[in-house]
C-alpha cells in the first residue's frame, strides 16, 4: 500500500508556501527543490516526517521542522493570544486607533527594493525573518498601526518573504486544489465540493465496478481509485486514442495497481464492439522461442493490447456497472441515452458540468425517459471563513467556479406506463 | 449485508427502499405474504420477491406504481423523516473529502444521531476501516444500534456515551480499546467539552483531522478557542451551502407577436363597432355619437375574453392551458431553484493535529518582530 | 403628499400577524379588520399610532398598543436577558439537559383540541395567552426543556394563538413581501434586493423620464413612484389594452398624481405611432354647451383619451429617456433592439427575469450592438440570521427565488468601429 | 450639478466619466486646450465638447476609443480605485430599499469613507432630503467634502467628527440643528459606542430605521446587545451576496462525431499501415511482422497531429482557433460567475425606534406563562 501517513523517499507531495500557492513535487534521492524566492532544499530533508510537517530553509539546503507555516496570533501555544484579542477588542471599541492609520504604500516604506534583494542574496538561516524586520523597523507608522492591521501587514509580509513550506499529502484534494489554482478550466471548474459530492452520490466504495467519462485529466479517477484502494474495476469510456489520466502520475499508485483497476475504451470500441475486440490467437510456443527479443516483445506488447481492449470491450458489453460517472464537455444529453442502458438496476448515475445548462437540458431529456428515476441537479459551495476568535467573518473574495452535479437513479420501467405520477 | 455490496435481484428478507415520490421513500423488509400500502395504492411484497432492483411495480388494483430501490447510503438519508437531525449529503461528502477519509480509516464520531453519515461513513471506510460512533441520547442509540445491526454494518461500533463527561475511551476485557482515529466528526451541543477528551484515542503516528458541525457562530468561537488550546492546528470554519434547480421551459413570447395581438384585437373591435354603427344607422338614429372628434372608438367596452379568446390571433395561447415545452411554441431551457432552500444547516469546523509535529515557540518569534 | 408616518383613516396598510403572515387592509372608518383565528378589530383603534406599532386585539373589537408582536427574551427591556443568556450557554455547555429533551409531539401534549377551541370561543382580552398558559401547564414534559427549546416551543405556540398585530407602512417593499409570499410568480419571483438594486443601477429619481415594462402588477411602477415622489414621467409600455397595475391600489396615491406621472402605451402605439395616434379637433363651444349632460361628459371622456394617447405616444417618439427598465416575461433580446433606440445617451438600462437564461441570450445579442455598454448580468441575495446574541446563525431554511438583473449603458458608437477593444 | 440631473451635451467644465475599459473608469472635468492620456491613445478634452454624452470618441491619433459617460452615483463607485472602503452597489442599493429611503428622507451616515454611498444618498433623497454625513479621518474628511462640493451635492452636509465620542449633534449659531433623521447608516469600527449617541438627533414623530455595516460577527453581536439596550426592535442582521454573470456559449460535441472522428482516425491509420506495407512488400522483406497474431495495427505509431489536423474529420475545430459563438459549429447558452466574487463584504444590522410606541413590559409577561 502507498504511504499516506509518513513522507517518503521518491513520493510524489505537495509543498505548499507561505504564498499559499502550492507545488507538486517528487521527493528523489538528493534531489534539490527550487521554491523560488522561498528557498531551495534538498529532499532527504523532509522524508521520515509525518504528513502537514512545516520547515524553515537553513543554510546548504537544510530544514529545521517548525510548528506552523506562518506566525500569526492564532497558534495553539500562544500564551499571549487572549492579551492580543482583548487589546483587539479594545481597540475596535475605540475609534481613536484607526484615526491614526495611514495608507500603507511604498512611499512610507523606507527600506529599498534593492536593500531587500541584498539581504536576500546574502542568503541563510532566517533571512525572511530578517527581512521583515527590518522592513518593520523602516516603516515610520509600525506603531502607530492597530493590532490588527499589524497583523495583517505582518502576514502580507511574511507571504512575501518568509523562507518556510509545508509538506502535504498529495491526495485527490490537493491535486484537484492544484490545478484549480493553476488553471480551472484544466479540471473543469471543479471544486473539491463537487468531487467529494460526486464520489457519495455515486456511491464508490471497495469492489465496485464503474462507468467513467472523465475531462479532469484523471481527477475523478484519482478520487475513485482513492477510495477503492485498488479494489475494484473503473472502465473509462474516451475520445482519443488514449484516455488522459495525466493527473495519475501524482497518485504514487504502481502502474500494475492501476492498469488491474482502470481499464480504458474509446467511443468507438464502445459503441462499435463487434468491429473492434481484436482478433488474437496465441502462437505456438517454439514460435515464440524462434523469435528475436524485439519481435518477442513486440508480440507480447500486441497480446496485451488485445487482451486489454477486448476485455474491456467486454466488460462493457456485460453492463451493470454499480455506476455512471460523467465529468465531459461532450454533449450530454445524447450521450444519455446511449450509454445508460450499461448501467445495472437502482445504481445511480452522476453527471458533472462546469455549465448548469447543460445539465439542465439533460434532465430535461431525462425527465421524458422512464429509464431515469428522479433526476436533480445540485449546485453545492464552500464558503471559508477567516477563522480568529474576535475577528471571525467569511473570506472577502474567493473563486466564484465549482461546477454543478446532475444525479439519478438508472429504473426498469414497466412496460405500458406512461410518465405520469412517476415522481420525477 | 445490502448497505456494503450490490446485487441484482430481490429475494426474501432483503431490505428495499420503495421509492413512492421524491418525498417518500419507504424501506422495508421483504417477506412473503406481506403488504405495502401507499397513497398510491397496496403493493404485495410476493410481487418484489425475484423482481429486479430498480423495477416498477404495480399495485394489487394495476393503476399505481412505485419503485424499488437499492439500499445505499444517500438514499438512507432521503428516506429519514425530515424532523430527525440529519447530516445531509453536501455536508457529509465534504466533510469524507476534506478529511480524506477513505478505505482504513479509523474514524470517530459523536453523536450518532440519526445515524445517517454512520452509514456513508461505513460505505466509505470499507472493510478495513472501523467507525466509533457514540449516542448518549438512550432511545436513539437503542434505535441506531438495532439499525446497524439489521443494516449490516460490521465495521460500526456504537457506544451508548456522553463523550462530554464520560470520553471517548471503550473498555473491554478490563484495558481500554485501541481507537486510533484518523479522523473525528463532532455533531454535539458544546463539542468544546469533548476535544479534551480525544487525545488519547486519535492516532499518535499519523496527522488526524477534526471536523466540529454547530449551528450557531458562538458554538464556533468556543470550538476553535478549544481547539486552538489543546493543540489543534490549521483551523478554519466553513459554511456548505447546497441548492437543488429544477428544469423548466419558458415561451418565447416575441413583441411581434404581441404587436400582431393588440392589433387584431383592434381589427375586431372596429368590426363589432362598424356593425354596431350599421345597426344603429338602420335604425335611422342621429348617427354623430360614434364618432365625435374620434376617428377610433375608445377602449371602454372592450370584447368579452372568452370571445377573444376563441377567436383572435392568440400567439402565446393565452387563456388556454399551454403544456411546458408543447411543439405549437417555442420555448428556450431555463432553471429554477428550488421553492424553499435550506440556506444554513450547521458551521464545519475543521482542524489538524499531528502528535509528530516537534514545535518551535512562534509567540516569541512574533513577539521579538513586532517589539 | 400621502402620511408615511401615522396610520391615518381611509390608507391601505399592511397588517403583519404573530405567523409572520402578512395582510393588506384598507383602513376604513369604523371598519372591522377580521384577521382569522388572530381575533377582529375596529380600523378606528389604531388610527393615530406610528407605523410600525403592535397591538393586542381586546373585547368588543378594540386593542391596545403594546410593545412586540412576540414575546421572546430579546426584547430590549427585558432585564432577565443576561441571565437567560448566561443560563442558555451553560445548558449548550453541558450536554445533560439535553439529555432529558424528547420529541414534542402531539402525544405528549394533554389539551385537546376541542379544548383549546372551547377557550378561543369563549374570546376576550388574553385568550391567547391563557390559552398558551394551559398548553403549557398541560405539557409534561415542558420543564424538563432547555431554555432554548422552552423559547422555541413558545414562540411557535404565540405565532399560533397570540391576538396581536403590528401595523406597517404599505411601502413597495413590503407590498411586494405580500405578493411574493402569496404567490411568488405574480411578481415575477422578484426579491426586495433585486427591487432594490434595480432602481439603483437605473439611477431612479425625482424629475426623471423614465420608459418601463412591467409584468410584476405595478410594483416596479411603485418603487420607481416612491423614488419620484410625483415629479417626472414614467412611459409603462404594455402587450394589453390596459396596463397592469393592480398593485398601485395598494399605494395611496391618488388617481390624479398617478395619471399626471404615469403614461401607459402599448405596444401597437409604440411601434405603430402614426397610425395610433388619435385625430382630434375640439369642437365648437356652443356645440358643447348644447349637448345632453351624458353626452358632453362622453365628448370630454375621449377627449382626455385622445390627448392621453397622442401624449404617451409623443414621449416614446422624442425618445431620450432617463432609463429603460424592463421587467417582463417577453423575449427580451428582441425586445431590446427594437427599444434602446428611445434611451438617451449615457443612460442605464435594466433588465429584470426571474430566468438568468433570458438574460445570458440577451447579454450575447447586446455584446454584439454597438449601442450598448458594457452589460453585465447581476445576482444578488439577501440572507437574514436569526439575531439573537448567544445563538447567531443563518435562518435555517428560506425561499431560493428572487430573479437576476441585467445592466447595461445606452452609448452612440463612432461610425466605422468595429466591436474590438470596446470593454465588453 | 451633473449628479442631480442629465444634460445630453457636454460643454466646458462638465464632469464626464471616461469609460476606458471594465475596469479603468477616469472621472474629468472638461478643459478646452488639455488631453487625457490612457493606454489606448491621448485623447482631446477639445473633441469632448460639444459631443453628446454616451458618445464614442477617438484618440488623437484614430485608433484608440473611449466612452464619454454622464455621471451617477453608480459609475462613480465603480470608478473608485479598489482599496478605498467602498460600499458597492448591492449593499447600499438594499439598504436605501429596506430602510424606505426616499424623496424627503433625512439620514444620518457615520463615517462618511469614499463618500460611494453619499452620493447614492443624495441622488435618492432629492431636494427635500438631506443627508448628514460625519468623518473623522480628516484627510478623508477633506477630500470628500471637496468632491461633495465639486459634485453639485448641496443636500448633504459633511462634519468632521468622531461620533463615538463626539456624537452627532451640529451647533449652529450656538444651537443644536434640528437633524430629525429618519435612517440612519453606520459604518464604524464600533457601531456600538455610537449608538447611544443617537437619541437626541433622530425623528421623534416617525419610524427610525438604522443599519450597522461591520465586517466581523463579533461586532454584530455587541451592536445587537447595544441596539437591545438602547431601545431599538426588530433587530435582524442579514448578509446580502451578489455575484456577476458571464454569457459565454459552449459547442455542443456530439459523442456520435467522437466516434466518427475515431473511426477517420483509424481509416487514415490503416492506410498508413498500408502503405507501409506495400512498401516493405516492394523491397521484398520477409514480411509476417506487420501482422503477428493482430487483425489491426497496435497505436505504439500515431499519426503526426498536425496532418490529422489537415486532412482528417474533425467535428469540434480542434487544434484550431475556434470563436465563440462561430456559426460553423453548433452552441448552447451558457454562463459563467465571475472568476473572483466579493464572498463577503459586512453583516448588515438593521434595527427601528419609534419613540411614540407605548410598551408594556412583555418580560413580566413571559415570566409569568413560563413561571
Amino acid at each position: 500500500d502507498k504511504p499516506t501517513q509518513l513522507i517518503t523517499r521518491g513520493q510524489c507531495v505537495v509543498v505548499r508556501l507561505p504564498s499559499e500557492l502550492t507545488k507538486m513535487v517528487v521527493l528523489g534521492q538528493g534531489k534539490l527543490v527550487n521554491l523560488g524566492k522561498f528557498g531551495t532544499f534538498c529532499s532527504d530533508e523532509v522524508v521520515g516526517y509525518p504528513f502537514g510537517q512545516s520547515f524553515e530553509i537553513l543554510e546548504d539546503n537544510k530544514v529545521k521542522p517548525i510548528g506552523a507555516l506562518l506566525q500569526t496570533h492564532d497558534e495553539p501555544e500562544d500564551a499571549e493570544y487572549d492579551n492580543a484579542t482583548d487589546e483587539l477588542i479594545r481597540n475596535l471599541a475605540s475609534s481613536e486607533n484607526n484615526q491614526q492609520i495611514i495608507n500603507i504604500g511604498t512611499k512610507i516604506q523606507k527600506m529599498t527594493t534593492a536593500e531587500i534583494e541584498e539581504l536576500k542574496e546574502t542568503g541563510g538561516a532566517g533571512v525572511g525573518k530578517q527581512i521583515i524586520e527590518k522592513i518593520i523597523a523602516s516603516h515610520d507608522a509600525f506603531d502607530k498601526k492597530t493590532v490588527f492591521s499589524q497583523e495583517k501587514y505582518l502576514k502580507r509580509k511574511q507571504q512575501k518573504y518568509l523562507r518556510r513550506f509545508t509538506i502535504d499529502y498529495a491526495g485527490p484534494s490537493q491535486v484537484l486544489q492544484f490545478y484549480y489554482q493553476k488553471d480551472p478550466s484544466r479540471v473543469l471548474d471543479m471544486s473539491e465540493e463537487s468531487l467529494g459530492m460526486m464520489m457519495n452520490l455515486a456511491n464508490v466504495r471497495q469492489g465496485g465496478k464503474y462507468l467513467l467519462v472523465d475531462e479532469t485529466g484523471g481527477v475523478v479517477l484519482y478520487a475513485m481509485m482513492e477510495r477503492m484502494r485498488g479494489e475494484g474495476m473503473i472502465v473509462v469510456a474516451h475520445e482519443n486514442e488514449h484516455p488522459n489520466h495525466s493527473v495519475m502520475a501524482h497518485s504514487n499508485y504502481s502502474d500494475e495497481l492501476i492498469d488491474s483497476v482502470v481499464k480504458p475504451i474509446n467511443w468507438l470500441q464502445f459503441f462499435d464492439p463487434e468491429e473492434e475486440k481484436i482478433g488474437w490467437t496465441d502462437f505456438p510456443q517454439d514460435i515464440i522461442d524462434g523469435m528475436t527479443g524485439s519481435k518477442r516483445q513486440q508480440y507480447y506488447r500486441r497480446k496485451r493490447r488485445a487482451t486489454d481492449v477486448n476485455h474491456a470491450i467486454n466488460l462493457v458489453e456485460s453492463g451493470n456497472f454499480d455506476a455512471l460517472i460523467v465529468a465531459t464537455t461532450l454533449h450530454m444529453p445524447s450521450l444519455v441515452e446511449k450509454v445508460l442502458e450499461k448501467v445495472g438496476g437502482s445504481r445511480p448515475m452522476v453527471f458533472y458540468s462546469q455549465f448548469k445548462e447543460t445539465l439542465v437540458q439533460t434532465q430535461h431529456v431525462m425527465a421524458k425517459d422512464l429509464r431515469v428515476l428522479a433526476p436533480t441537479i445540485f449546485e453545492t459551495r464552500v464558503r471559508p471563513y477567516q477563522t480568529i476568535p474576535g475577528r471571525i467573518h467569511p473570506v472577502m473574495s474567493m473563486r466564484g467556479f465549482g461546477g454543478y452535479l446532475l444525479w439519478a437513479t438508472r429504473v426498469f420501467p414497466k412496460e405500458g406506463i406512461t410518465a405520469v405520477g412517476r415522481g420525477i | 449485508m445490502s448497505f456494503t455490496a450490490y446485487k441484482d435481484t430481490i429475494e426474501e428478507g432483503d431490505f428495499v427502499f420503495c421509492w413512492i415520490s421524491r418525498e417518500i421513500i419507504k424501506p422495508i423488509h421483504v417477506k412473503a405474504g406481506e403488504v405495502l400500502g401507499t397513497r398510491f395504492g397496496i403493493f404485495s411484497h410476493d410481487d418484489m420477491i425475484g423482481s429486479l432492483y430498480g423495477a416498477q411495480i404495480s399495485s394489487a388494483k394495476g393503476y399505481g406504481f412505485i419503485h424499488l430501490l437499492h439500499p445505499s447510503p444517500e438514499l438512507w438519508t432521503l428516506s429519514l423523516p425530515h424532523r430527525t437531525q440529519i447530516v445531509y449529503t453536501p455536508d457529509s461528502s465534504y466533510i469524507t473529502q476534506r478529511l480524506g477519509i477513505t478505505v482504513g480509516t479509523r474514524v470517530i464520531e459523536a453523536g450518532t444521531g440519526s445515524a445517517s453519515f454512520s452509514h456513508s461513513f461505513a460505505r466509505t471506510i470499507g472493510r478495513e476501516g472501523k467507525l466509533f460512533t457514540y449516542e448518549f441520547h438512550e432511545p436513539r442509540y437503542v434505535e441506531a444500534k438495532q439499525e446497524l445491526e439489521e443494516h449490516g454494518l460490521t465495521n460500526v461500533e456504537i457506544t451508548h456515551r456522553d463523550v462530554c463527561n464520560g470520553g471517548f475511551e471503550i473498555e473491554e476485557n478490563g484495558a481500554s480499546k485501541d481507537i486510533r482515529a484518523n479522523a473525528v466528526f463532532l455533531d454535539l451541543p458544546s463539542p468544546w467539552t469533548a476535544i479534551p477528551n480525544l487525545s488519547s484515542v486519535i492516532s499518535k503516528d499519523s496527522r488526524v483531522g477534526v471536523c466540529c458541525f454547530s449551528p450557531c457562530i458562538e458554538q464556533v468561537t468556543k470550538t476553535v478557542e478549544a481547539l486552538m488550546a489543546h493543540g489543534w492546528s490549521s483551523i478554519e470554519m466553513v459554511e456548505v451551502s447546497a441548492k437543488r434547480w429544477e428544469a423548466r421551459k419558458q415561451m418565447v413570447r416575441r413583441v411581434d407577436d404581441a404587436v400582431e395581438r393588440l392589433r387584431d384585437v383592434k381589427r375586431r373591435k372596429d368590426a363589432g363597432i362598424q356593425r354596431r354603427k350599421d345597426d344603429i344607422a338602420r335604425e335611422a338614429l342621429e348617427g354623430t355619437e360614434p364618432s365625435i372628434g374620434d376617428k377610433r372608438p375608445a377602449s371602454e367596452t372592450p370584447q368579452p375574453e372568452e370571445k377573444t379568446k376563441e377567436t383572435g390571433f392568440n400567439p402565446f395561447g393565452k387563456g388556454v392551458r399551454v403544456r411546458d415545452g408543447d411543439p405549437q411554441w417555442e420555448w428556450i431551457n431555463v432553471s429554477k431553484v428550488e421553492s424553499d432552500i435550506k440556506s444554513h444547516t450547521s458551521y464545519l469546523t475543521f482542524a489538524y493535529m499531528d502528535p509528530n509535529i516537534r514545535v518551535v515557540n512562534p509567540v516569541e518569534e512574533v513577539a521579538e518582530i513586532i517589539a
